[in-house]
């Protein structure tokens, strides 16, 4: 019973909606900070994700099908031959939204305020120079493959505002000290506790504080905004709220576009009522963790094999997220997606790829030294195979994954039982190791390159990084004996693989941490999980990119290609 | 009136606090009371009456004075001699339909005493002798009472299973707060007579509160009676004396004031108060409490001093009036009510 | 007295109740007739129906009491008289209280324990008076007024709540809240059962005095023989729900011709010396739900014969007196052998009083 | 018979009275007021500790709140990292005494993020108080005009119902209702707008005292209330009841009716007044329950209110501001439940005198 | 704790002079009543009697999810295919064990403490008046996620028992003030002066005398604790292991099954489960009112 005039309503000229979690004053704040997308703006700053991009944006964002940049405030970029510079072009005639001109002294600034953040960017940076008003010049220490990506996607600040603390920190790194000395500390102190005015933008929007409710945030046009006249919509309105807050809008059609975590439910509902479901992949999902500290039982490599042997992985990205869990086929420890673009053919046909097969995987137990026993099987030390699970509760798409994957091992004879908890104190009891099975993140959605997601399947929840939360994490040694590469330091490994600028040298390395990870196992990768944004179309707006558009391969949450449509002109009110 | 008192009350006083201040709800008073004798305690309502009997009862810690059993202070016993008080001391309530355990049956209500206190060893035993207490307080066959809750029971059989159960630990004292008023008129005689006749067979000394003082005399026969007022004890002695010969002002108007079926030829005497209500016990009046309404004020010395409790010459009992000690023998010739003029 | 009767009631019946859809009959057809500047006074042991004869002739049964028969007619100015079971709505609420009030049982709590009492004086008034009469001062004269009139300073009690009144007060002050708007009848439930003896000869006093004074009717409810014999110019004696005697007070107090009121007599010892020993009535009152068949008092009576037990009897004129005057009636087959002075048998004896004389069930 | 007070007599105590009660009144009011205070301290002290239990961090939950939103947890886990103004090395005790020293000062500290806590409470604390006080009226006005009728038809049509679709709506957990009516409602039947009526009040109107922000203030808070107001009247009406059926069996409420009052003066004045007596303790203590139970409601309707302020605090691991929000409920409690003793002694002359008597 | 609760019932200072004949004459004579009774005995019946016969393995099956009810599936399938009739069936256990011992742990505490206090008084008074206090005002859901964090509250005996010591405090006021009230009773002078000792004077003579009021709060706190629970499957405190109507609900709520016609039954199936039972203790109460307080029955 829709009455049409409340869609006419709807209609009204040129609004974009969209949802996406903000920061409501008084706790949210206008310090942009100088953080990339993604990275280190200062916490609860008002708007996170790729909506702010529309404000302060960034010198590129990248096109992850094309891997190229699409240049916004940057003209053009480039390494020096020898890769001891970056030098990036500014466009001329940029302005912000106080009127006041933008140069690459505000790139200054950006890069001194990350300085003062303690960005990862300046792990690599030696200098910085503005020698005209349009160029950067960035010395690098080391050469890394990522840094172009530090620089580029960072959000440019305006100097107006932050040039007394780009200053200061100037003055610190010309007289050599470094971020962890007291005076940096207490600069950085000071600046997490800068609260400018307002906002000065330099996209085709900015804010307006006197709407922002706690309900919604409204982006208004900026006319001086780089963009601005090639942006269709005069407004953005932008619902606040998590998935469930933001179910409802979505289904009564106020919102156009989404990137929440929606379920399967949610989404059948949303198609019924006329949205597009959208599907980009994230480049990353979640992974069964085994504690090898704790659980001996899978120290044996055959036995987990024999783990990825017996799990649909199919049926649980189905449980959780219906279409856009998609199973992981490789197994490599990074995108099916991307797997082409890093090995050869003949190294991804040494990728085993674990299919679905109880009875290789009885066969792999019984070698491991499992016995079955009726209908249960028992640990090579004769104990009944009983395991706990445990998720966090908060996440839908987790939650299922891991009941899914208790309830297979069970029906295979491993007994697991899950135990969910909130997501705030489930992380750390992983990192401390307080586990036996865990479903936790593999893959990297923000960065195309697979040495993110190696370190987000290795690293972060193992010893090298879970140390920082005390504790041992999964307890995964990565010196390790393979069959296939012998011994080897999967650390130096991953590490060499994000290093230097030799695509070829990188590619040896990613295939060696592939094959590794493809035999050994330390976590067993489920499903990995493509977006389900529903979207609107023909009622606000127009179109959204078709299925087939090669932006769709773009991570939503790394270079959202709604917003690059937006900022393109190619999205367009209805 | 025999032999040595049991239980005695020596200058004890009660007083409560209020928010509106001290209240003195027991004054002073002296009393005792030996075995198989009986002590009337009349007066108006809130004049101290069941305070008394708490005190006496141990149930309430008198703020001054002493309450003796035997001649010790009950309040300085060691565990064994309260222990003997306790057991020899017995109160009864008013209110048998409040003084019941409702979700008690009698026999549990009567054994619990018995067993606790080893009197019966087991269940038979305790049976056997809360069937003889039921028959001693009249309610036979005991075994169509035994296993009945209380409101199973009319409220003058309810009042003798309260008996019984006083009765349980072999008292040598009962002292009885108005056990007789809220029962009917009909069968309110039963129970005084079924307690006359334990104080005569048992040799159970009675400390017996009342307003009605027709009851006080038909109970009391034979033992004394103490007539309080505002806490103090204004007159006291013989019943007989007390109700036929009232020499205190009050005593007399209280007298005169209970109805008759049929008053008699001389017909019934204004009682001549000079005010009708109570003087409240935070605001007591100065000298004699009673002399704001006395027929027989005399300004300067009743509200001045109060009058002590003194034997009257040509009377039998004790008397605390001004007036009435001042000119003894005649109480009705008492010069003119010194009120009525003023 | 020759008028007609104030207020006539004829065969009124009222049931409570109960638990199991079952009904207790508390009153089970009662006349009498009530006339101008009389004092009635029903007697009777507890249970045995006076309070809800009394709130039935004001409709103030509570929710699980009704009338089931019977009629009420009230001759206040129409001589036709009114139809007291009929009346309804806002008519009968006009009713009560400006042409018969009540004093309570309870008095203690007959006043809302929130408000002053001199606003619930108001608050009558106001319920009955047209509006543009009462100015603020007159309700204030008036109350103040029938506040003197029971002996109470009304610039003290007007101005308290009711706790701060002692139970005298309280008693007297509810006596003046029931004559502020000068009704024919007065209904007293035990007024002074909760009070001591000197207060209670006050009101006692008092209420002859008003009486005298303004010439209502009473109906004087107690279960005090001695008090009401004060008071009243009739008796009724009140058993399980039926007056089974009635008759002038000296009929019914010297010459009382049924058993019960005989015992009811015996049962009072006397505060003056010399006079006959009391003597209990055996048995237990009975119990509404199961009455035994035949006269009620029966089992409790030393002259029941047989035929007690096989007939209730009713009221019988034991000596007939002219319109207008009370004759004396009593409901007793053998009302022509009961005397006050030759005391039935099985009380002499000292029977224990609870122990059923006859075996009747509790 | 005369009838004269005491004339003559020279009241003995008159003037010590007074002065004697004022001083045990005093005393009294000093006793409540010391023992409140403990119980603040103890309460403040009791959560500073616990709160310091919890396990987690800023960090782990300000990723968890990213993830949920959908972002992955390599970019949230980069995003958090070092950027909380949070420092878990000092001493607990050293802590324990600072927080004190602040407090005796007036000052609650920062937030996590750096805002103040008393620039958060007001915040969000005027939109709680507005929104669940609105609804309680609402919901106790409807409750007792219910239960007082239910109390007076007692087994009637109303009385049913009311008790079966109260028990029934009290049983479902507010949230689950919230939900319910946006989702059938708003976005099926259409009865509202969902995406407008979120929110405390429309973006753009000013937040003065003017009838534009006070009608949107209203509308915006219709959501929130009706909820709650659904939820619980149901409650408010039976405990109602029952206190009428225990009123309406008093003496006066009989005599009142012999008086010939009309039924409204005795409803009101005799019968609802002495029936709302007993329930006035249980309404303060509705006090505590005001913040713990708006949660859910607050976040799922974003009313931005103090509870989920509290909420999304405790799951940051915001001490100070949890600490700030805390004492402010504790003070809340405490003080409605003297509030309580206040009124009720307003109310009923009884109290006036006796709170403190017979303590024998 | 997720609602606005005025708490417990007023203390009904009645005597309630239990009618021990026609109890159950009474519960069967009022329709509500004996329909409360059914439906009580019907769920608890159902939870524990189900297991017994039927087979509680419900598999999953990824490739019916989201399935409306039909001859296969009662009540349709949830998010990864399970039957959900099953879990309604097999899923009541849990809660109505929580659900009870936490009302006897409540009761049991509020109790003995109420009773005590209000027997001897004085400093043990108040100090347990002030720990009511406290614990009264500490906000439930600080508590609760502080004592869940350390205890794990993975059994359901250890959460009946968080739930049961968080919320005796009001219930230990009332009863306290009931105590306050029944010592004076003639009947409780009566026993002390017989020296019958103070335990059994508590205990066996005051203490039964609010058998009906304690059966009521016991019902009721039987109905808070459920509920209480399921908040604390929402709140995340309790860890979601097994299948009962809490997690249930839990788990509709964040699979969103309120938006899909199909899912309803998976969210409406345990809500009106546990509606039902409370509803049938809510309407037992009303009978079990009646026998402990004869001034309420009716005819
Ligand atoms: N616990 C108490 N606290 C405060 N005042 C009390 C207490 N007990 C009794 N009083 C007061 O002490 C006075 C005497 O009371 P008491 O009960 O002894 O009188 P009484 O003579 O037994 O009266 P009644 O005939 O009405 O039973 C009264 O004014 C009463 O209000
Ligand atoms: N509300 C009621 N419901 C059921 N029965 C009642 C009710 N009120 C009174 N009764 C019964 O009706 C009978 C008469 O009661 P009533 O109060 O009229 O007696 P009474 O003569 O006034 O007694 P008392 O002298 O004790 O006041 C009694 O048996 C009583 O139990
Ligand atoms: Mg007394
Ligand atoms: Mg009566």
């Amino acid at each position: 019973s829709k009455a049409d005039p409340k869609d006419d309503d709807k209609k009204s000229s040129g609004e974009f909606h969209g949802a996406y979690p903000f920061n409501k004053p008084p706790d949210g704040h206008f310090n942009r900070g100088g953080g990339p997308n993604g990275l280190a703006p200062v916490a609860m700053y008002l708007l996170d994700g790729p909506y702010s991009d529309l404000i302060h944006m960034p010198g590129a964002l990248w096109e992850w099908e094309a891997k190229k940049w699409v240049y916004y405030l940057a003209e053009s970029s480039e390494f020096s031959a020898d890769f001891s510079t970056f030098t990036v072009k500014l466009r001329a005639g940029l302005k912000w939204s106080d009127g006041k001109e933008l140069t690459s002294q505000d790139y200054l600034t950006t890069m001194y305020v990350q300085w003062i953040q303690n960005s990862p960017s300046w792990a690599s940076i030696d200098k910085i120079e503005a020698p005209d008003k349009q160029t950067f010049v960035v010395t690098l220490k080391s050469p890394a493959a990522i840094i172009d990506r530090y620089i580029l996607k960072s959000a440019v600040i305006d100097t107006g505002t932050y040039g007394d603390f780009a200053n200061r920190a100037k003055a610190l790194v010309e007289s050599g000290k470094a971020t962890d000395s007291p005076e940096a500390v207490a600069l950085n102190k000071e600046f997490n506790a800068f609260r400018p005015k307002g906002i000065v933008a330099s996209g085709p929007f900015t804010v307006d504080p006197k709407l922002i409710t706690a309900a919604k945030l409204t982006l208004v046009k900026n006319e001086n905004g780089y963009r601005a006249g090639d942006v269709k919509f005069d407004k953005i309105i932008l619902f606040n709220g998590e998935t469930p807050d933001v179910a409802p809008l979505v289904e009564s059609k106020d919102v156009d576009y989404a990137t929440h975590g929606f379920t399967p439910a949610q989404e059948k509902a949303f198609e019924s009522v006329g949205y597009r479901i959208m599907r980009p992949p994230t480049y990353s999902g979640p992974a069964l963790f085994i504690n090898h500290d704790k659980v001996k039982a899978f120290s044996d490599k055959r036995a987990r094999q024999a783990l990825a042997h017996v799990i649909k992985r199919g049926d649980a990205g189905a449980v959780a997220l219906g279409d856009s869990g998609k199973a992981v086929d490789f197994m490599a420890g990074f995108s099916d997606v991307q797997v082409p673009d890093w090995l050869s053919a003949e190294d991804q046909g040494k990728l085993n790829k674990y299919e679905n097969d109880l009875a290789k995987a009885e066969d792999l137990l019984t070698q491991a030294g499992w016995k079955k026993k009726g209908d249960s099987w028992q640990t090579p030390d004769g104990k009944t195979a009983e395991f706990v699970i445990s998720y966090p509760s908060d996440f839908a798409d987790w939650s299922a994954a891991g009941d899914n994957v208790a309830e297979q091992l069970s029906d295979f004879g491993i007994k697991v039982t899950p135990k969910g908890q909130k997501f705030e104190s489930y992380n750390p009891e992983v990192d401390k190791g307080n586990f036996e099975l865990a479903i936790h993140a593999w893959g990297a959605s923000q960065h195309p390159h697979p040495h993110f997601s190696f370190s987000a399947d290795l690293f972060v929840h193992n010893i090298p990084i879970a140390r920082n939360a005390g504790g041992r994490g999964m307890g995964f040694e990565l010196k390790v004996d393979s069959d296939t590469m012998g011994k080897l330091d999967l650390e130096a490994v991953v590490n060499d693989a994000g290093r230097g600028l030799d695509e070829a040298e990188q590619k040896k390395n990613v295939t060696k941490a592939a094959l590794v990870f493809n035999e050994l196992l330390p976590i067993i990768p489920l499903f990995e999980r493509y977006g389900n944004n529903p979207v609107l179309e023909g009622t606000r707006v127009a179109k959204f990119p078709a299925d087939s558009d090669p932006m769709m391969k773009n991570a939503p949450y790394g270079d959202n290609a709604v917003v690059m449509g937006i900022l393109g002109g190619t999205i367009t009110p209805a | 009136m025999t032999g040595e008192p049991l239980l005695s009350l020596k200058h004890v006083s009660q007083t409560f606090a209020s928010k509106r201040g001290d209240l003195p709800a027991v004054r002073d008073v002296t009393l005792s009371v030996a075995r198989g004798d009986v002590l009337c305690l009349v007066g108006e309502s809130g004049c101290g009456k069941t305070t008394t009997a708490r005190m006496a009862a141990g149930l309430a810690k008198p703020t001054a004075g002493t309450v003796e059993f035997e001649g010790a202070d009950i309040n300085r016993m060691d565990r064994e001699r309260h222990r003997a008080y306790r057991k020899a001391v017995q109160f009864i309530h008013q209110d048998p339909y409040a003084s019941l355990n409702p979700i008690r049956t009698v026999f549990a209500t009567l054994s619990a005493p018995l067993r606790r206190h080893g009197l019966a060893k087991n269940r038979d035993e305790a049976w056997e002798q809360a069937s003889d207490l039921l028959r001693r307080v009249e309610l036979t066959p005991p075994a169509n009472y035994l296993a009945k809750y209380p409101h199973q029971l009319s409220g003058g059989q309810r009042q003798r299973v309260a008996v019984a159960r006083a009765l349980a630990l072999n008292p040598r004292l009962i002292i009885a707060d108005e056990a007789t008023s809220m029962l009917d008129v009909s069968i309110r005689v039963g129970v005084l007579r079924m307690l006359t006749r334990l104080r005569e067979e048992l040799d159970v000394g009675f400390v017996f509160i009342t307003h009605d003082l027709a009851i006080a005399r038909y109970f009391g026969a034979g033992g004394r009676i103490a007539v309080m007022y505002l806490g103090e004890v204004v007159e006291y002695g013989a019943t007989a004396d007390v109700i036929d010969d009232p020499r205190h002002p009050y005593t007399r108007a209280l007298l005169s004031a209970v109805p008759d079926v049929d008053p008699g030829p001389e017909g019934r005497r204004d009682p001549g108060l000079r005010g009708v209500d109570i003087p409240s016990l935070t605001a007591l009046p100065s000298g004699c409490t009673f002399h704001p309404r006395c027929p027989l004020f005399v300004p300067g010395t009743c509200d001045t001093a109060a009058p002590a409790l003194r034997a009257v010459p040509g009377a039998g009992q004790e008397v605390a009036c001004h007036v009435v000690a001042g000119k003894a023998g005649d109480p009705d010739a008492v010069g003119q009510p010194a009120g009525s003029g003023a | 007295m020759t008028e007609t009767a104030l207020l006539s009631v004829r065969d009124l019946r009222v049931a409570y109740r109960t638990g199991g859809g079952r009904m207790v009959e508390a009153v089970r057809g009662v006349d009498f007739d009530l006339y101008p500047e009389q004092t009635l006074a029903l007697v009777g042991e507890s249970g045995s129906g006076k309070s809800t004869l009394g709130l039935g002739l004001l409709r103030l049964l509570p929710r699980t009491g009704h009338i089931t028969g019977g009629e009420v007619v009230y001759r206040g100015s129409d001589p036709e008289g009114t139809d007291v079971l009929r009346m309804e709505g806002s008519r009968l609420r006009r009713w009560r209280w400006s042409e018969v009030a009540m004093v309570f049982q309870g008095a203690m709590n007959a006043f809302n324990p929130v408000l002053k009492v001199g606003d619930q004086f108001a608050d009558t008034m106001r319920a009955h008076l047209p509006r543009q009469r009462l100015g603020k001062a007159q309700v204030r004269e008036r109350s103040a007024e029938s506040l003197r009139a029971v002996r109470l300073e009304p610039g003290q009690v007007l101005d308290s709540y009711p706790h701060e009144l002692s139970g005298g007060m309280r008693q007297r002050a509810l006596i003046a809240l029931a004559l502020i708007l000068e009704p024919r009848v007065l209904v007293l439930d035990e007024p002074t059962t909760a009070l001591d003896l000197l207060t209670q000869r006050a009101i006692v006093d008092m209420l002859q005095e008003l009486r005298a004074e303004r010439g209502f009717s009473m109906i004087f409810i107690s279960h005090d023989l001695a008090l009401a014999s004060e008071l009243a110019d009739r008796v009724a004696t009140m058993y399980a729900g039926r007056i089974i005697e009635s008759g002038t007070t000296p009929d019914l107090f010297r010459a009382p011709r049924h058993p019960y009121t005989v015992g009811l007599i015996r049962a009072v010892p006397p505060v003056r010396a010399g006079a006959v020993e009391p003597v209990s009535i055996p048995g237990a009152p009975p119990n509404l739900a199961q009455l035994p068949p035949g006269c009620s008092f029966a089992p409790r009576c030393g002259h029941a014969t047989d035929a007690c037990e096989a007939t209730d009897p009713a009221l019988r004129t034991v000596e007939a007196r002219p319109a207008g005057q009370p004759s004396h009636e009593a409901a007793c087959l053998h009302w022509e052998s009961v005397r006050l002075d030759t005391a039935p048998a099985a009380a002499q004896d000292g029977t224990p009083n609870d122990a059923p004389a006859k075996e009747v069930a509790q | 018979m005369s009838t004269t007070a005491p004339d003559v007599a020279s009241v003995r105590t008159g003037e010590r009275t007074t002065g004697i009660a004022r001083r045990i009144l005093r005393n009294y009011v000093v006793r409540r007021v010391f023992r409140s205070l403990f119980v603040i301290w103890v309460v403040t002290t009791v959560m500073f500790f616990m709160l310091r239990l919890l396990p987690g961090n800023p960090v782990d939950t300000y990723i968890a709140t990213q993830m949920r939103a959908g972002g992955s947890y390599e970019s949230a886990a980069a995003t958090a990292a070092g950027l909380f103004t949070f420092d878990p090395s000092t001493p607990l005790i050293q802590q324990y005494g600072d927080y004190l020293w602040a407090l005796l000062h007036g000052d609650l500290g920062n937030s996590l993020t750096g805002t103040t806590v008393v620039e958060k409470i007001s915040s969000g604390l005027p939109w709680t108080l507005f929104s669940v006080g609105y609804a309680l009226l609402i919901a106790i006005g409807v409750g007792l005009l219910l239960g007082v009728l239910m109390a007076y038809r007692r087994g009637g049509v109303l009385d049913h119902t009311v008790s079966v679709i109260g028990s029934v709506l009290h049983a479902i957990p507010n949230y689950l209702f919230a939900i319910i009516l946006v989702v059938f409602g708003g976005v099926q039947l259409g009865l509202f707008d969902v995406a407008d009526i979120r929110g405390t009040y429309t973006a753009g109107v000013e937040p003065e005292l003017s009838f534009t922000f006070v009608s949107d203030a209203f509308y915006h808070a219709s959501l929130p209330v009706t909820v709650y107001v659904l939820t619980t009247f149901g409650t408010w009406a039976l405990v109602m009841k029952a206190s009428t059926i225990t009123t309406l069996e008093e003496d006066y409420v009989t005599v009142a009716r012999a008086r010939g009052l009309s039924d409204r003066r005795i409803g009101t004045q005799y019968v609802g007044r002495n029936a709302v007596l007993p329930m006035i303790a249980q309404i303060a203590t509705q006090g505590s329950f005001v913040f713990g139970t708006a949660i859910f409601v607050e976040l799922i309707l974003k009313y931005d209110g103090i509870s989920a302020e509290l909420f999304a605090a405790i799951n940051d691991r915001d001490y100070a501001t949890v600490q700030g929000i805390l004492l402010l409920m504790t003070f809340v409690v405490v003080f409605s439940n003297l509030l309580a003793e206040l009124v009720n002694s307003a109310l009923d002359p009884r109290i006036r005198e006796s709170a403190n008597g017979a303590g024998g | 704790m997720t609602a606005i609760a005025p708490g417990v019932a007023e203390p009904a200072l009645a005597a309630p002079a239990p009618r021990t004949d026609g109890v159950w004459r009474t519960m069967v004579r009022s329709k509500s009543g004996l329909a409360g009774l059914v439906l009580v005995v019907l769920i608890t019946g159902m939870s524990y009697l189900a297991p017994l016969f039927v087979d509680d393995h419900n598999p999953v099956d990824a490739q019916n999810r989201w399935q409306g009810p039909s001859g296969e599936h009662w009540l349709g399938t949830d998010h990864s295919g399970k039957d959900v009739l099953k879990q309604v069936v097999l899923g009541g256990q849990t809660i109505i064990y929580v659900g009870f011992l936490a009302a006897v742990i409540t009761l049991g505490v509020a109790v003995v403490l109420g009773s005590l206090a209000a027997y001897y008084r004085g400093r043990l008074d108040s100090a347990l008046l002030q720990l009511t206090d406290i614990v009264m005002t500490v906000p439930a859901v600080v508590l609760l996620a502080v004592v869940g964090a350390f205890f794990g509250l993975t059994t359901p005996t250890t959460l009946a028992l968080l739930l049961g010591l968080i919320t005796w405090p009001v219930l230990m006021r009332s009863i306290r003030a009931q105590v306050l009230s029944l010592k004076e009773r003639e009947f409780v002078e009566a026993a002390r002066l017989q020296d019958l000792g103070n335990m059994r004077i508590i205990f066996v003579e005051i203490v039964p005398n609010m058998a009906g009021y304690i059966l009521i709060n016991f019902i009721i706190a039987v109905t808070n604790a459920m509920y209480a629970l399921v908040g604390l499957y929402v709140l995340g405190l309790a860890p979601l292991a097994g299948a009962n109507w809490g997690i249930m609900i839990h788990q509709a709520w964040t699979y969103g099954a309120i938006y899909l016609p199909e899912g309803r039954a998976f969210i409406l199936a345990p809500v009106c489960a546990i509606a039902l039972f409370q509803l049938g203790l809510v309407m037992l109460t009303r009978s079990l009112e009646e026998i402990f307080n004869p001034r309420l029955s009716k005819g």
